[in-house]
């Protein structure tokens, strides 16, 4: 592995391999072969296919090939289309640290660095807010069993962690979290239709900071659908997404504690 | 013919006692119970609708002002008969505020059954009348003998809900289930009106219960097939909506209290109570009843607890058997969620869905598609619903919920549902003999791993037995989710029924129950 | 059927249906729901998930969602994105003719027309050219037998058919026409990786000028990889792709025969 | 175990004695005759290789220049007796001018022989070298007994084409073809050296052979497995081929002359005399050879033809007995190319499968997946691939070809193929012992195909007997295809072996066959 890209630059290709003009790759380089699936709002007639031509060229596919033009039975058409791509993307521009591949701290670890550092159980309260009643991600970073053979926060031994379930109430959240004096408040979204989870994890923000309290917890938001840049524009410190484990999160926390300290 | 696992049928027979047991037991304490959610369905069915100026629904405006443990029959009974008003006109009088119920004195019991009697024999009559135009539109169609094709829908607004339901039924489903808002269940009481702003899913109102049905009715006419429709009743809200139900003329109805217990924390008296008047009502309306026990295995093991899922489908059983449910409108639950990963799961499912075919041979099975091992992988998702669909179909399924691609992603796109019809399809008429066709080893895998799980029911369901439901949900059986048995939501609309306590449905249905 | 759309335009929405500004539709009207999968030549890291972000948001994706990010097991990583497209089509604006269903006329009515106006049978040569062997599209269109139900060429009283088979140098086709005085060449392909029908198609074109007969007979093309705009492009007079039948082919062949010779 | 069908079995040998009878007619036939192909093997094999100035290749360029009844190694013998030469210096000199083969006079036969016989035994040492390493790398390595996920790569440029292999191999990919370029087939020289050029497939050439050869034992010594590679010989230049892919270590080779006849109008003389030497090759040099049944029912229905396939099967397995290869070589083809509309179109093929299983029960079945039905849409395609495998596994193939979701649009894309794999191992670990534990229903709709097929298969065979082969191709048997005796191309290469005709390997490889 890691050996063909190489190679490509020296073969005699007509097209060579280029860093800063990355192009999807079918079965040749920069071939910038892509497939696409859609519904249009119109009846599966000549009309529909000149419409998703058009569409698919706004996209800057070339050449595109409607492989399947299919009618869903009622005013609507349902298309996949193959072309290729006349985007490209300079993956040098990257920034490192953007890409950098988080490196999570072990369990043993993180227990040593807390007792080291703030020489106290650092206080951790997780809830699946509002009415989401998904409780396998929140479950899968707290509980004892955790997740693909990564423990939970609960069996950290510098760790307090306290679980609250799911159908939590914002403000029950908040109240609870006040009275165990948490550090970390950790929230889990799963349910994202019709952006409910943007409502309720801004209507949290909110809440906190009417207590007066945002700044002096670390915030997380997790579930499937949430991003990194989502949790940060609503206002949360991180976001955690599919397959995350206990020690990402707490690993981010406890530098994120330590460096607020040390502000 | 279904008859290929070599079954201990003796030990079939001793669980289904033992479910039997449980169930009684349980019935007891149902029968000295009332809540306010099935007050609330005896002013629904009566007659009673729409909302004040608060927006509240007016049953619940009656309800919260009355002593439950009477009966809101009691009230409504004693205003009908000194007033000769209305049931609807009563509710609007209280709504407006021009009846306060706290002042009312309640009349004779005989004048009370004598004013409400024939109401209900009224709102009794409606539901009858669906009930048999659901039998013309299927004697006209005809209906179809193989796995029915269930596909969902839950944009949050009706009005999407019905273009993507019109769509999905032209291409060839026969059952739509219009999933609910989340957070629905948890309400005390049903919205009202055409709704526009859910979230995953889609109010549960009679109105939409309504253009819903209208819609499919209309594309069922123009496809020469009735279509059916499925809603939920689990939740806080159990009779009332299956009354709604029953009086929109839904077909199909998610309804099991387990499921609100273990996946939505209602309380566990509240729920049990309420689950056995909506399914009085559902069996009267000649809805079918699914059950959840496919929830289970979305949370634990499929291989392992498989056996729990047995347990609770015949506990479900024996709970419908006591609200007047027939085989036929016992839509049990199951599911294939087991882990792709696993050598020869395929095998195990197999064994797990013929299992609960032999069974439950009479009864419409409700089989659930692949959920918790899907991923972002839309290609390998179709693979994981074709076994799927390929299970259902060499085992003989009756109602086949599709899985969707998406299903790790969001609630299905017009198109996922298109894809999901088709590949249904395809495999469904490809395979048509093959549950004929296919015989399994004797003493296999496939046989070895079927007994098992009905012998870790028996034992279960004895343990059970011995120590009664509500305590083995405390201990956390199912799912591997504990509950208090004062834990949860709705505790608070649970009431000891008075002495002259009286609903005047149980004994419409319960005629109905004995054939008479 | 046909009502929805309109429907639509009155009940509420916040967002209505508008046949100027048309987009991919997931479940709710203008949501723009779009899927699209590609492979991009690097490795799975977070860097790869940056990258595969950045071509989506050049093809006009919003919030793209990465629900698959799987290695190859190599350089190459594959992704599978959701997310809703700003781009949308004013269908209002496709022109009629270009989308008109075309409407193909009967195998009766083809040869009564013939009949009628050229008081002789057409002569049609096909064959599949070069080094392409996949017979199945020419005699689907040419043999007796045809396809899906429609009668192939060959069973036109009116024509008179060669179907020369497969494999054929564009050479012999040629000369072949000529002897057989065509009035109307068809040929096939299908095998068009690497753009080698395009060479194909285009040196019939060449050898065709060079004999001085291009004008003297109607050209197409056909092929599952074949369209109207490629046929026009190489110097056809039609090119017919998927699904088409005899009666799509003749019925424009002969339409355009009369309309020569009106001029 | 392999017995679910309850087939006529005294029929399965009457059928085979059969194509027994049809396939020794052939024999004598081909004995009488060589080609320019089998002349230009011969030079191959005694070691020439390469092009002269006007990129001809060398073993052409002899055989243009020598009277070809003679044979080649006539000439080269006579050569070499005389001058002491190398074949490769003579090959060379004959290149650039400096030997005319014209004015050549040949020696005495017993001289050509002892010229020759040590050079062909160097060659022949060379191949069972090759068959050595592999046997050591899968002493290594150790086998796979269950399917041989099988992909092929076609990008037209061999460095593609291992990025490719490389990618698949590690995705869990046990065999690579490497498909031509269109066109490849029908010309009457192998090309030479790497190729980036290819139309729908890569050019097969030595180099290209080797390139990918090596690319493949990295990647295996890597993974720990041994990584067959496979690449076609049917064409105009079958032995040549075969000679090619015995001296470059290929595992897989598609070997049949019916293929070339029907599917690219070779003439059947020439190429099925080329087919016997091939073979011979492919059998001494443990390459498994693969058949081309597949491909008739690409083109007819596959439900009506099914008895084709079967017919074509056993006379194939008797050119491969003839030819010495043994039964463990034999891959003999066959395909899912059922109409998916068609009602238990699923359970035919099960029928056909498991025929060939039985009628076959050693040989390594490749066992193609569905490409006609296949169409754009691309999620379909995914489940037609997942049913494809499924047969595959109850029935117990040994080389499974991967359907591709792209099949009806371009040659894969490295993701295409990564999903196919994907597909193939969820379903073959899901359902490993499936095979073992499914049973067919006696006498029902599987049983009654087999047998159906069986019996017009024996009925066809018995035709063939009595009218040739030949004639049989003539009206247009299979895959509705006719074509003349004396049509198509290649029949100028044929020639009447002269009296002192002389193939100094076919003497090794008899050798080998019977085991001396
Ligand atoms: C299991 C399940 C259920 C179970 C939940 C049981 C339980 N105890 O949790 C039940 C049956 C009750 C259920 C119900 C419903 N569900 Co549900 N359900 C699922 C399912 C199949 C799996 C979800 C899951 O458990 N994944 C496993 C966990 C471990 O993964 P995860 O949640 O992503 O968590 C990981 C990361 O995201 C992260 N993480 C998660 N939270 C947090 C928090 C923090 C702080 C951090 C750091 C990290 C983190 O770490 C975790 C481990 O890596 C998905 C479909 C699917 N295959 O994804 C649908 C799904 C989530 N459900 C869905 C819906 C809509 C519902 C319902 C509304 C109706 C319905 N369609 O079924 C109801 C009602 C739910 C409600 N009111 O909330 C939708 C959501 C659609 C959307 N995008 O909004 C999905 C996607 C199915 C679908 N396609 O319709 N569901
Ligand atoms: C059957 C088949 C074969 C058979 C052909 C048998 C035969 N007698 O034709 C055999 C086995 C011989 C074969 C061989 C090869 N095939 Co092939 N084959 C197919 C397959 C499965 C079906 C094609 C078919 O017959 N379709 C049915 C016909 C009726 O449809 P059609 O051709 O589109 O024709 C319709 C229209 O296009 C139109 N039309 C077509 N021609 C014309 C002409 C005119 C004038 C008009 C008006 C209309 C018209 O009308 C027809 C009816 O509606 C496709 C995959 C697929 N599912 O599509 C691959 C496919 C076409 N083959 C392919 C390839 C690469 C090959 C090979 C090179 C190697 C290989 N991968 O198998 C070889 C060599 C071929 C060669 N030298 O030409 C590729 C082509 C890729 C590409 N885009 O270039 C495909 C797509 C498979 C793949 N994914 O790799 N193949
Ligand atoms: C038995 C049962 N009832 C109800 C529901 C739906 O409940 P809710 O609307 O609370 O999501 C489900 C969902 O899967 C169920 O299985
Ligand atoms: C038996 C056999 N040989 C050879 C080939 C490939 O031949 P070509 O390279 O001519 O496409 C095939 C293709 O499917 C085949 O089945």
């Amino acid at each position: 592995m890691g050996e063909h890209l190489k190679k490509m630059k020296n073969i005699g290709y007509k097209d060579k391999y280029d860093p800063t003009k990355i192009k999807p790759y079918g079965d040749t380089i920069n071939d910038g072969k892509i497939q696409v699936s859609f519904t249009l709002p119109m009846q599966n007639t000549p009309k529909a296919t000149i419409a998703a031509k058009q569409l698919v060229l706004k996209m800057g596919l070339r050449e595109p090939n409607i492989v399947l033009q299919k009618s869903l039975e009622s005013e609507f058409t349902f298309f996949v289309v193959y072309g290729h791509l006349i985007h490209n993307v300079d993956i040098t521009k990257i920034r490192e640290e953007d890409s950098q591949l988080f490196k999570a701290m072990s369990m043993d670890e993180i227990n040593e660095f807390i007792s080291q550092n703030f020489n106290r159980k650092i206080v951790v309260v997780g809830a699946t807010t509002g009415t989401d009643s998904h409780t396998m991600g929140i479950d899968a970073i707290m509980s004892m069993k955790g997740f693909h053979g990564h423990h939970g926060l609960e069996r950290y031994e510098m760790l307090e962690a306290h679980n609250l379930g799911s159908q939590v109430l914002n403000e029950d959240f908040v109240r609870k979290s006040i009275d165990l004096k948490a550090d970390v408040l950790l929230v889990s979204q799963t349910v994202t239709q019709k952006r409910i989870h943007v409502q309720n994890l801004t209507n949290l923000v909110e809440l906190l900071e009417a207590e007066g309290i945002r700044d002096k917890v670390i915030l997380i938001c997790g579930g499937a659908r949430i991003t990194k840049e989502l949790a940060k524009e609503l206002g949360y410190d991180a976001g955690f997404g599919q397959n995350t484990v206990a020690e990402d999160v707490a690993t981010f926390f406890i530098k994120e504690i330590r460096n607020r300290q040390k502000k | 013919m279904h008859n290929k696992l070599d079954l201990d049928r003796e030990l079939v027979s001793k669980a289904r006692l033992k479910a039997q047991n449980i169930a009684n037991e349980m019935q007891e304490f149902i029968n000295g119970y009332t809540t306010t959610t099935i007050e609330r369905t005896i002013c629904r069915l009566l007659g009673i609708d729409g909302v004040n100026k608060k927006g509240i629904p007016l049953p619940n405006v009656i309800v919260d002002n009355i002593d439950v443990k009477k009966g809101a029959a009691a009230y409504l009974g004693s205003i009908i008969h000194k007033t000769g008003l209305e049931p609807q006109e009563i509710a609007e009088k209280v709504g407006n505020g021009s009846i306060n119920l706290r002042n009312i004195s309640l009349v004779e019991s005989k004048d009370i059954q004598n004013a409400i009697l024939p109401l209900a024999e009224l709102g009794a009559a409606r539901i009858r009348t669906n009930r048999e135009e659901r039998e013309t539109y299927l004697k006209t169609h005809g209906d179809k003998e193989g796995p029915l094709l269930y596909v969902i829908v839950a944009t949050g607004n009706i009005y999407e809900d019905i273009i993507q339901a019109d769509s999905a039924a032209r291409k060839g489903a026969d059952i739509i289930a219009v999933i609910r808002s989340t957070g629905q269940s948890l309400m005390d009481y049903v919205p009202y009106g055409a709704t526009t702003q859910g979230f995953g899913g889609t109010y549960a109102t009679q109105e939409n219960f309504r253009l819903m049905r209208k819609a499919l009715d209309e594309a069922g006419n123009d496809l020469g097939r009735y279509i059916r429709l499925c809603n939920y009743c689990s939740g806080l809200c159990m009779p009332e909506i299956a009354a709604m139900g029953a009086l929109e003329r839904l077909d199909v109805m998610l309804n099991d209290a387990l499921y609100g217990i273990l996946f939505r924390d209602i309380n566990m008296q509240r729920t049990i109570i309420d689950q056995h008047f909506s399914r009085m009502i559902n069996g009267y309306s000649g809805v079918i009843i699914n059950t959840g026990e496919d929830n289970y295995i979305k949370t634990v093991d499929a291989v392992d607890q498989a056996f729990t899922v047995l347990t609770s489908q015949l506990m479900n059983e024996q709970f419908a058997i006591l609200a007047g449910i027939p085989e036929e409108q016992m839509g049990i639950g199951h599911a294939f969620e087991m882990n792709p990963t696993v050598k020869n799961g395929f095998l195990y499912e197999l064994a797990q869905a013929q299992l609960s075919r032999e069974v439950f041979p009479n009864a419409p099975l409700k089989y659930m598609p692949p959920t918790r091992y899907m991923t972002g992988d839309v290609f390998m998702g179709c693979v994981q619903n074709a076994l799927f669909n390929i299970v259902t179909k060499i085992t003989d399924q009756k109602i086949c919920l599709l899985g969707m691609l998406t299903e790790a992603i969001h609630t299905p796109f017009m198109s996922d549902r298109s894809i999901a019809i088709d590949i249904a399809q395809y495999i469904f008429n490809n395979m048509e003999n093959i549950s004929d066709e296919i015989l399994f080893k004797p003493d296999g895998i496939i046989n070895r791993q079927a007994n098992t799980s009905l012998k870790k029911a028996y034992d279960l369901l004895s343990k059970i037995e011995q120590q009664g439901l509500f305590k083995t949900l405390e201990v956390g059986t199912f799912a591997g989710i504990r509950r208090p048995i004062d834990g949860g939501k709705g505790l608070d609309g649970v009431v000891k029924k008075g002495e002259l306590y009286f609903n005047p449905f149980i004994g419409i249905f319960l005629k109905a129950k004995e054939g008479v």
